[in-house]
């Protein structure tokens, strides 16, 4: 009887199994699977944080363009040179140097430099301020709600106490993501490398500028005279342009913009280390 | 075939008989024990239930199709001293198995035990409890068994209900009256006094 | 071999607050809400999961190499089968009233995440003794979890533990601790206590 | 009978009274008037005066370019350009502007000299007359109407609507004019009636202005079968509203995502029909219009005929300032739909049917609670949407769900954030969505 | 912005004093003079008949455990709002309704640590924990109830005669069936009259039907309540009970008993009507009432319980978010084509 | 009348999820999404359907037939697994779209508990064939509600002010734990 038993599961088990395995054997010559496994892989390589840095919708989105050859392999701005060596390593292509850009806040009219017309009641997100005329006097500045700092993934931002956003530049990896969420348009992206800028967005006369707001570009053109080069900063729109194609970029500009809008290797210094640092302590 | 799939095949396979051994030989081992548990558990009820008897006897009949199983309780002297059997209905949640004495005369109960049931904890499982089964020893199956809520039982056939388990007590009492009506009708009496 | 020791105990430890089972992997989650209305039932089988957990871990490594990808989850699956089976048995024949009110969840072990997910993750990949010590790691913290919740259900369920009343006739004994939404919430609340402590550890760290 | 109207909408407390029983004053004269090259939807115009030259009142200063969306502009006074900048508009940003120092000299728009009959001219020449006077919809959106009234052909539209609903709580200019010049009202009605080439009109006026819709219908009995019916509505805001209005007058849905005239109908503001008159009998351009400066923050409510161009600021002293203490909020246009102002150095324009000053308590509080769901925002939407959840996907930017909740629906008549206790800024969430769809769509 | 992110970013100072600046907001600039603790407040008012008849058939147990309850809801929102560090606002009137409702579904014989238990639970659990008002997705009071019933099954259907009743038959307080469960587990009737005015066993604030009936009346006038939700709840109660009536009227009570048994009409005006945990679009809100009026039916009738109101909302509080999702009305003009 | 009543009793009142604890894995991890929850809650319905009518005849006819009851499981575990991949196959086949929408659910069903503990329960009932194939359709289709509601209450807290640590699965498990409270008034409705 036992006996029986025995032969009998070992029988029935061992039967089953083997149907299986035809079974499994047969779907798995029937159906190959379809996926690329390299979009896999290079999930697994890029930071998977969906930041939109290398506009696209996301990282499959890259890596699919990546595998289709559309995407270049320094793409993805938020994982930087390591992700990019990955990518070409995995890839089997060259590498190509990550162009590396750092967001760039150009506005320093806060709470303490410029005037306020009015007070806001709504909403305190800076896309929301900007349906109404804002508080400021300054229609091109800096609401001061911090959507950029919302937007950024990565804590590379802050809002400091003067209702400025202060961009980390060691922790910046340039996804842009704060320059898009941005309504004012305060925000752009410039290569690390470069050292100068107009810190004003205003385009109001300088008559105008000079009162509303004490850090204003009045468009005086002190710097256009003092430029090394022949149109390396240009005024527009009553507003002093730099002309990074031509700005040698080697030198302070001037020294005697009234303002102090324009300014040179200002932001290097700001990490987040040293802003934290910086802030008083908080009681606990 | 290729090389794969016949890996498959094998190892599959393999792992098939070699789990179908394995279990078959501890089944080998654990059943024969499995099966005393049961046994063990069944007597112990039957006992609970019939507390003069020292021995049993399986009556089974076949009545429409359903199988229908009592043991008849034993005295030391051999003589039958009532009928056990197996009550199985539905209670507040799930079934609720109660194993019934019947005193060999017919008329009372001779006790009663829960032996499976699904009721809540603290409300309905007090059906379990000894105060509420202590109730059916001696309880009158004539003209059937009942349930009273609030107040102490007046009639010989009646027990007191679980305040806050009404269903669950109802329940007990239903499947005890379905059960002895059937062990009435199947297995007269002068039938099992032979 | 100090570096090797080191290792093993962490493939052990990592099971126990890291990545203990029902609470930080949300792994086995059935079997911590249904037999923990009462510890003794909570133990019982937190250690029959433990020993489906390490004989299928030893098993598993040790074919992990002759198994094709293809039939590699039917093979584990049949193991595990196995296992239980043999766990069910033993219960059954030597301790019947655990087996009854474990009812149909012994042999839900078969499909109880853990033990596939231990299996593919781990033991698929490692040799024998990082396995054993996952699945000892993996299965005595998902046994503690479940001997937690068991306390924590019946103290406020029966006022008592292991059938020891611990609180006075004083207390009305809340019975919902022991109905399915008790122990839905019991669990929330402790997964919600694990996931505060972490964050807590985690900040302290960094400080 | 039960008065007509559409679904849902709100009753909110109007406080017409405060100006609806005072005629029309004319106000002063500005010394310096400000002139936005672009004052309604569609291109700026280009300036046609620089730094410097001379102007007369009524002289075309801005000029329409290529674009078939757009309305040339006018001075509004005779004298001098100062300049030409950027300056603020009250509809908010900043706009190219022409800056007229005025000499003090007016100019006399006689009566009917250069008057023109309506049988004389083809539908064409009116088109023509009433772009060529820079007329836009003056019911608030300030859309170029000659575009409005040259549908294309595909279009045929059979009915007219003039909007004399004035459903903005505070708000009476419209019907100061019904009251105290219908026959002019009636009169630019049928000139646009011809322009687009309907038989049947209809005027809809909410039922709270009881003397406008007796002095209309004098008028209208008086010319005889004129195809022109007057319904009275229910007073209820957003009674005129486009979509609301049609849905009440003419019983017809446009669908979402179309215009008026997919149905068949155009609808045209008082003010409009107001302005056409006068372009056509006297070849007024539109440079002058009535304002109402309302609201519990304001001295003196009037009803004022303003020249375009001249500031807040001036026009607010006319009625007696406003209120000093406490907060203030200066808005153009009503309280419901009006765009706060943040200085009042701006100039009253085309689209400024009321200046509304409203102080105190009646300002919103700064403060919101969590929604508890009480369902009056989606009872009240004229739209049938669920502002408070398309207010949510706004504010969180998730915009795919907005969309299909019907997000770009929204008319933003702001009945759901009035109707809110919880004090939600809905409206503003749903505008913050549909600038983030509209960016998103943009790349 | 979500409440996470917004933490990030530091409340921006303000420089000047705001007094003398023109305000700037997005339109619409004017409100309407309505807000929560004036509804909240105004529910409190309307429930005021049901509690003095309460304390009429019940005595002043009916006041120990109102206020009990009242103060341990209060509590408990003070105390998870002051852990949580949000701004406390325990006095928006919300807790309040929620711990007499709860008290007023509860047995007048019920122990007061009991109705404590269930507060904390109502609140704390049922409420805040979702992050306040508005957040809930079950009836505060009625999951608090539901608590109880699975906590204390026993005390919770334990009953006692109204006062009058107890006085008549000369002791003070004396065990009895509620009306349903007469019915139910007796098959005996209870006069309609009796139910009407209340003088009956059951739950403190359930029993007087027409005390009940005039707090929602005036919450209907006020327009605070949203006629569907009671209409529609009571009128599915009656169609669905009146079909079973019919269909054997020795065995089911006739609909009018139905709608005035047991908890029906405080759930009906008071339960059922919670914005929070009700559809919010037409549709919806019938699926809602007409829903919870079948399942009361189907667990009074079929049910192992003899009540099913509270069940009833609950389980049709689950169903909300889908309500609201699948229901969403056409928008003007979706449904024609041009 | 019977069908109807297993049919009810397996979706409401002895919902899978609610009032026995299986399935709970998926029930927390897809059930973000209503269109998640509803996709894999049909497929694990399906399923369930099918290994009712595939273990059915398995146990009578082999297991039993043979004597060798306690293969139950392992029989029953293959041919769960056996389906599973069966449907994976044939969806694959006949509708990538659905595969799509789908296919990532198929294998998290061999693990559900819900599936295995179905074809033991209805082992254990000795429903006859009819009746198991009632039950595993009413099982899916309580398991599937169960899920709908759990989605929905999830994206509607989405917007809710959850504390920090309740987030995710915790908040989830509670709100399960609310739901059996209320399930618990179905108790009793059909007794047995
Ligand atoms: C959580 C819970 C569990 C219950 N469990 C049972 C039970 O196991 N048995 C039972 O008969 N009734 C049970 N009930 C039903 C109620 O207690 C019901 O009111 C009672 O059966 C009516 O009986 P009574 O008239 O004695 O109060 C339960 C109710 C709840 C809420
Ligand atoms: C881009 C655009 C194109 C329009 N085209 C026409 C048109 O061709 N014909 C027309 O009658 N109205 C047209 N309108 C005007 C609208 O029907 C409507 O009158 C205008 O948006 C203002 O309406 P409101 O005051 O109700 O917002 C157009 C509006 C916009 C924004
Ligand atoms: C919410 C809302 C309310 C409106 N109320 C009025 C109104 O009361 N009177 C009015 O003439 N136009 C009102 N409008 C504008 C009309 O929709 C429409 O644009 C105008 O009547 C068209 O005429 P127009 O082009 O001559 O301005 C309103 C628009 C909206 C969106
Ligand atoms: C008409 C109305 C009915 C209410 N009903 C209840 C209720 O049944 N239970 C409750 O806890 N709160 C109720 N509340 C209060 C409030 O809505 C409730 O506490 C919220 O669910 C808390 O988020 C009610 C409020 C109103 C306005
Ligand atoms: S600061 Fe801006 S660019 Fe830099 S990481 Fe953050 S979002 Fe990206
Ligand atoms: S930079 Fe732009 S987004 Fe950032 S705070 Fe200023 S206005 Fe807002
Ligand atoms: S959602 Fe838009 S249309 Fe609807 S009430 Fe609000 S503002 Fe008006
Ligand atoms: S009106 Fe306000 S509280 Fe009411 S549902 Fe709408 S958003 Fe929520
Ligand atoms: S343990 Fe049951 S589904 Fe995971």
């Amino acid at each position: 009887m036992t006996g029986n038993i025995v032969i009998i599961s070992m029988a029935s088990m061992g039967g089953i199994g083997a149907a299986l395995s035809l079974f499994l054997a047969y779907a798995d010559k029937k159906l190959k699977v379809e996926e690329d496994p390299r979009i896999e892989a290079l999930l697994n390589i890029l930071p998977n944080t969906n930041c939109g840095g290398c506009g696209r919708a996301g990282c499959r989105v890259f890596a699919e363009a990546l595998i289709q050859g559309t995407a270049s392999v320094a793409g993805c701005v938020a994982g930087g040179q390591d992700v990019a060596d990955n990518i070409a390593k995995y890839l089997g292509v060259e590498s190509v140097k990550a162009n590396s850009t750092v967001a760039v806040v150009l506005c320093r009219g806060g709470n303490k430099e410029t005037v306020r017309n009015a007070v806001y009641k709504g909403e305190r997100t800076c896309v929301a301020a900007n349906l109404t005329g804002g508080e400021k006097a300054c229609v091109y500045s800096c609401l001061g709600y911090g959507d950029c700092v919302r937007a950024c993934q990565f804590d590379a931002m802050a809002m400091n106490d003067n209702a400025l956003p202060v961009v980390f530049h060691d922790v910046c990896n340039g996804c842009g993501a704060c320059a898009r969420a941005c309504p004012m348009d305060i925000i752009e992206m410039h290569p690390v490398e470069r050292k100068l800028f107009n810190y004003c967005r205003n385009k109001d006369k300088g008559a105008v500028a000079r009162k509303i707001c004490t850090v204003s570009c009045i468009a005086c053109g002190l710097c256009v005279k003092d430029c090394a080069v022949e149109g390396g900063i240009e005024l527009k729109d009553n507003l002093a342009v730099i002309n990074y194609d031509k700005c040698p970029q080697d030198d302070q500009p001037t020294k005697r913009c009234p303002t102090a809008c324009i300014l040179f290797d200002e932001e290097e210094k700001m990490t987040k280390e040293a802003y934290y640092a910086s802030l008083p302590r908080k009681a606990v | 075939m290729n090389n794969l799939a016949t890996k498959m095949f094998l190892v599959l396979t393999i792992i098939g008989a070699v789990s179908g051994g394995i279990l078959a030989g501890v089944f080998h081992v654990a059943d024969p024990l499995i099966q005393a548990n049961r046994e063990k558990e069944l007597k112990e009820a039957i006992f609970v239930v019939l507390p003069e008897a020292k021995d049993y006897k399986v009556l089974e009949k076949e009545v429409d199709k359903e199988k229908i199983t009592v043991y008849k309780g034993i005295d030391a002297e051999g003589k039958p001293v009532g009928l056990a059997f197996i009550a199985d209905g539905g209670g507040f949640q799930g079934n609720i198995r109660i194993m019934v004495g019947l005193n060999i005369d017919y008329l009372k109960l001779k006790g009663i035990r829960v032996l499976e049931q699904n009721e809540t904890p603290g409300l309905g499982n007090r059906i379990k409890e000894p105060q509420f089964e202590d109730q059916f020893k001696g309880l009158e199956i004539k003209p059937k068994v009942e349930y009273i809520k609030y107040r102490k039982p007046e009639k010989p056939n009646q027990i007191q209900a679980i305040t806050g388990a009404t269903i669950s007590s109802d329940a007990v009492v239903k499947n005890i009256n379905n059960a002895v009506a059937k062990v009435l009708k199947n297995f007269p009496q002068e039938e099992v006094l032979k | 071999m100090a570096d090797n020791n080191q290792n093993l105990w962490h493939e052990f430890k990592k099971g126990l607050w890291q990545d203990i089972p029902p609470f930080r992997l949300v792994l086995g989650t059935c079997p911590t809400l249904a037999v923990t209305n009462s510890v003794i039932n909570g133990i019982a089988m937190g250690l029959a999961t433990l020993f489906v957990l390490l004989c299928s871990n030893i098993t598993v490594s040790a074919v992990r190499k002759i198994v094709p990808g293809q039939v590699r989850i039917a093979a584990y699956v049949v193991i595990i089968a196995m296992y239980v089976t043999v766990a069910d048995m033993y219960l059954a024949a030597e301790y019947p009233p655990i087996s009854k009110a474990l009812g149909p969840y012994v042999p839900l072990i078969v499909v109880n995440c853990i033990i596939l997910g231990r299996a593919e993750a781990f033991a698929q990949k490692n040799p024998i003794v990082p396995s054993i010590m996952d699945a000892l790691g993996m299965g005595i913290g998902f046994t503690m979890s479940l001997t937690v919740m068991g306390i924590i259900r019946e103290l406020f369920g029966f006022g008592s533990i292991l059938d020891i009343k611990l609180l006075g006739s004083w207390f009305e004994p809340w019975i919902v601790m022991i109905l399915p939404g008790g122990a839905f919430l019991v669990f929330g609340f402790l997964v919600a206590l694990v996931n505060y402590i972490s964050r807590k550890k985690a900040e302290t760290v960094c400080h | 009978m039960a008065l007509k109207t559409f679904n849902h909408g709100i009753h909110p407390s109007y406080h017409k009274e405060l100006t609806s029983g005072k005629g029309i004053e004319k106000a002063a004269l500005p010394k310096k008037v400000i002139i936005p090259l672009q004052q309604h939807i569609g291109a700026q115009c280009k300036p046609l005066v620089k730094k410097g030259d001379a102007v007369t009142e009524g002289q075309k200063i801005g000029e329409i370019s290529a674009s078939f969306v757009t309305a040339p502009v006018h001075s509004s006074i005779s004298g001098k350009v100062k300049d030409i900048e950027k300056l603020p508009y009250p509809g908010g940003g900043k706009v190219l502007s022409v800056i007229i120092e005025g000499d003090g000299t007016t100019k006399e728009w006689g009566n009917g000299s250069i008057g023109l009959e309506l049988e004389s001219l083809t539908a064409e020449a009116l088109r023509n007359i009433i772009k060529e006077a820079g007329i836009v919809g003056m019911g608030g959106a300030a859309f170029p109407t000659h575009v409005k009234i040259s549908p294309p052909k595909e279009k045929k539209i059979d009915a007219f609507i003039l909007n004399g609903c004035e459903c903005e709580p505070y708000l009476t200019s419209d019907h100061r004019l019904m009251v105290e010049e219908p026959e002019k009202v009636f009169w630019g009605m049928k000139a646009l009636m011809k322009a687009v080439g309907v038989e049947n009109g209809f005027i809809g006026i909410e039922e709270n202005k009881p003397d406008a819709i007796e002095a209309l219908e004098k008028v209208v009995s008086g010319s005889g079968g004129s195809g022109i019916k007057i319904v009275a509505l229910e007073t209820k805001y957003p009674q005129g509203a486009e979509k609301m209005l049609i849905k009440a007058v003419v019983n017809r849905k446009v669908p979402v995502g179309k215009l008026p005239m997919d149905v068949g109908v155009v609808v045209n503001n008082v003010g409009t029909a107001f302005a056409v008159y006068e372009a056509m009998k006297y070849n007024k351009p539109l440079i002058e219009r009535v304002v109402t400066v309302s609201g519990n923050g304001i001295q003196e409510p009037k009803n004022l005929l303003v020249r375009i161009g001249t500031s807040f600021e001036d026009v607010l002293n006319q009625c007696g300032g406003i209120t000093k203490d406490g907060e203030r909020e200066v808005l153009n246009g009503g309280p419901m739909m009006g765009i706060s102002q943040t200085i009042l150095d701006v100039p009253v324009v085309k689209g400024t049917s009321g200046i509304t000053v409203i102080a105190g308590a009646e300002i919103k509080p700064n403060t919101y609670q969590p929604c508890i769901r009480c369902a009056s925002c989606v009872e009240v939407c004229p739209v049938n949407l669920m502002p408070y959840k398309i207010g949510d996907l706004g504010r969180l930017y998730r915009l795919d769900e907005f969309k299909t909740w019907g997000g770009l629906v929204c008319i933003e008549c702001g009945c759901c954030s009035y109707t809110c206790p919880s004090k939600r800024p809905l409206l503003q969430w749903i505008r913050v969505g549909k600038v983030k769809v509209r960016e998103r769509e943009k790349v | 912005m979500d409440e996470k992110a917004q933490e990030k970013v530091s409340e921006k100072p303000v420089q000047e004093k705001s007094i003398e600046k023109l305000v700037v907001s997005s339109s619409p600039h004017f409100l309407r003079d309505e807000n929560i603790p004036k509804i909240m407040h105004t529910v409190v008012l309307a429930l005021l008949p049901a509690m003095a008849a309460s304390v009429y058939f019940f005595g002043l147990r009916a006041i120990g455990l109102i206020v009990i309850s009242v103060a341990a809801c209060l509590m408990t929102e003070y105390i998870v709002q002051k852990i949580r560090e949000k701004p406390v606002t325990i006095w928006d009137g919300s807790a309040i309704i929620t711990g007499i409702l709860l008290a007023l579904t509860l047995p007048p014989s019920f122990p007061y640590y009991g109705a404590a238990l269930g507060s904390v639970f109502a609140i704390g659990i049922g409420k805040q924990l979702f992050g306040g008002i508005g957040y809930n997705i079950f009836n505060p009071a009625l999951l608090g109830r539901a608590f109880l019933q699975a906590t204390y099954p026993v005390l919770i259907t334990t009953w006692s005669e109204p006062l009058s009743k107890a006085a008549k038959a000369g002791v003070d307080a004396v065990t009895a069936a509620t009306p349903l469960a007469l019915m139910k587990f007796e098959g005996k009737m209870t006069s309609h009259l009796d139910l009407f005015f209340g003088n009956v066993a059951g739950s403190m604030g359930e029993t007087s039907a027409i005390a009940i009936l005039i707090g929602g009346l005036y919450l209907r006038y006020r327009g605070y309540i949203n006629w569907k939700m009671p209409l529609g709840y009571l009128g599915s109660m009656a169609f669905f009970g009146g079909v079973f009536w019919l269909i054997n009227p020795a065995k089911y009570p006739d609909p009018l008993f139905h709608i005035l048994a047991g908890g029906a009409m405080l759930g009906a005006w008071f339960m059922v009507t919670d914005m929070v945990t009700s559809p919010v679009t037409p549709l919806g809100q019938w699926i809602f009432a007409v829903g919870a009026g079948f399942l009361a039916i189907l667990i009074r009738l079929f049910g192992g319980l003899p009540e099913g109101v509270m069940y009833s909302i609950l389980l049709m509080n689950a169903f909300v978010p889908l309500l609201n999702k699948h229901t969403r009305p056409k928008f003007f003009g979706e449904d024609i084509k041009a | 009348m019977k069908l109807i009543l297993i049919f009810i009793s397996a979706s409401l009142i002895n919902n899978f999820v609610l009032t026995y604890f299986l399935g709970i894995c998926p029930f927390l991890g897809v059930s973000n999404k209503t269109e998640n929850a509803l996709n894999m809650g049909l497929a694990t319905t399906f399923v369930m359907t099918l290994t009712a009518a595939a273990t059915w005849p398995i146990y009578t006819y082999i297991l039993v037939k043979f004597n060798v009851p306690f293969l139950e499981y392992v029989a029953f575990i293959i041919a769960i697994a056996a389906l599973v991949q069966l449907v994976e196959m044939y969806i694959r086949k006949s509708s990538p779209a659905i595969y799509r929408a789908m296919g990532i659910y198929l294998p998290l069903i061999t693990t559900n508990c819900a599936v295995l503990g179905l074809a033991l329960f209805m082992v254990l009932r000795d429903y006859d064939y009819i009746e198991s194939i009632i039950f595993g359709f009413g099982t899916g289709a309580g398991f599937t509600l169960a899920m709908l509601m759990m989605s929905g209450i999830r994206e509607e807290l989405e917007f809710a002010d959850v504390p920090e640590a309740f987030q995710g699965v915790s908040i989830t498990l509670i709100i399960a734990g609310m739901m059996a409270l209320a399930f618990m008034g179905f108790a009793g409705l059909i007794r047995g």
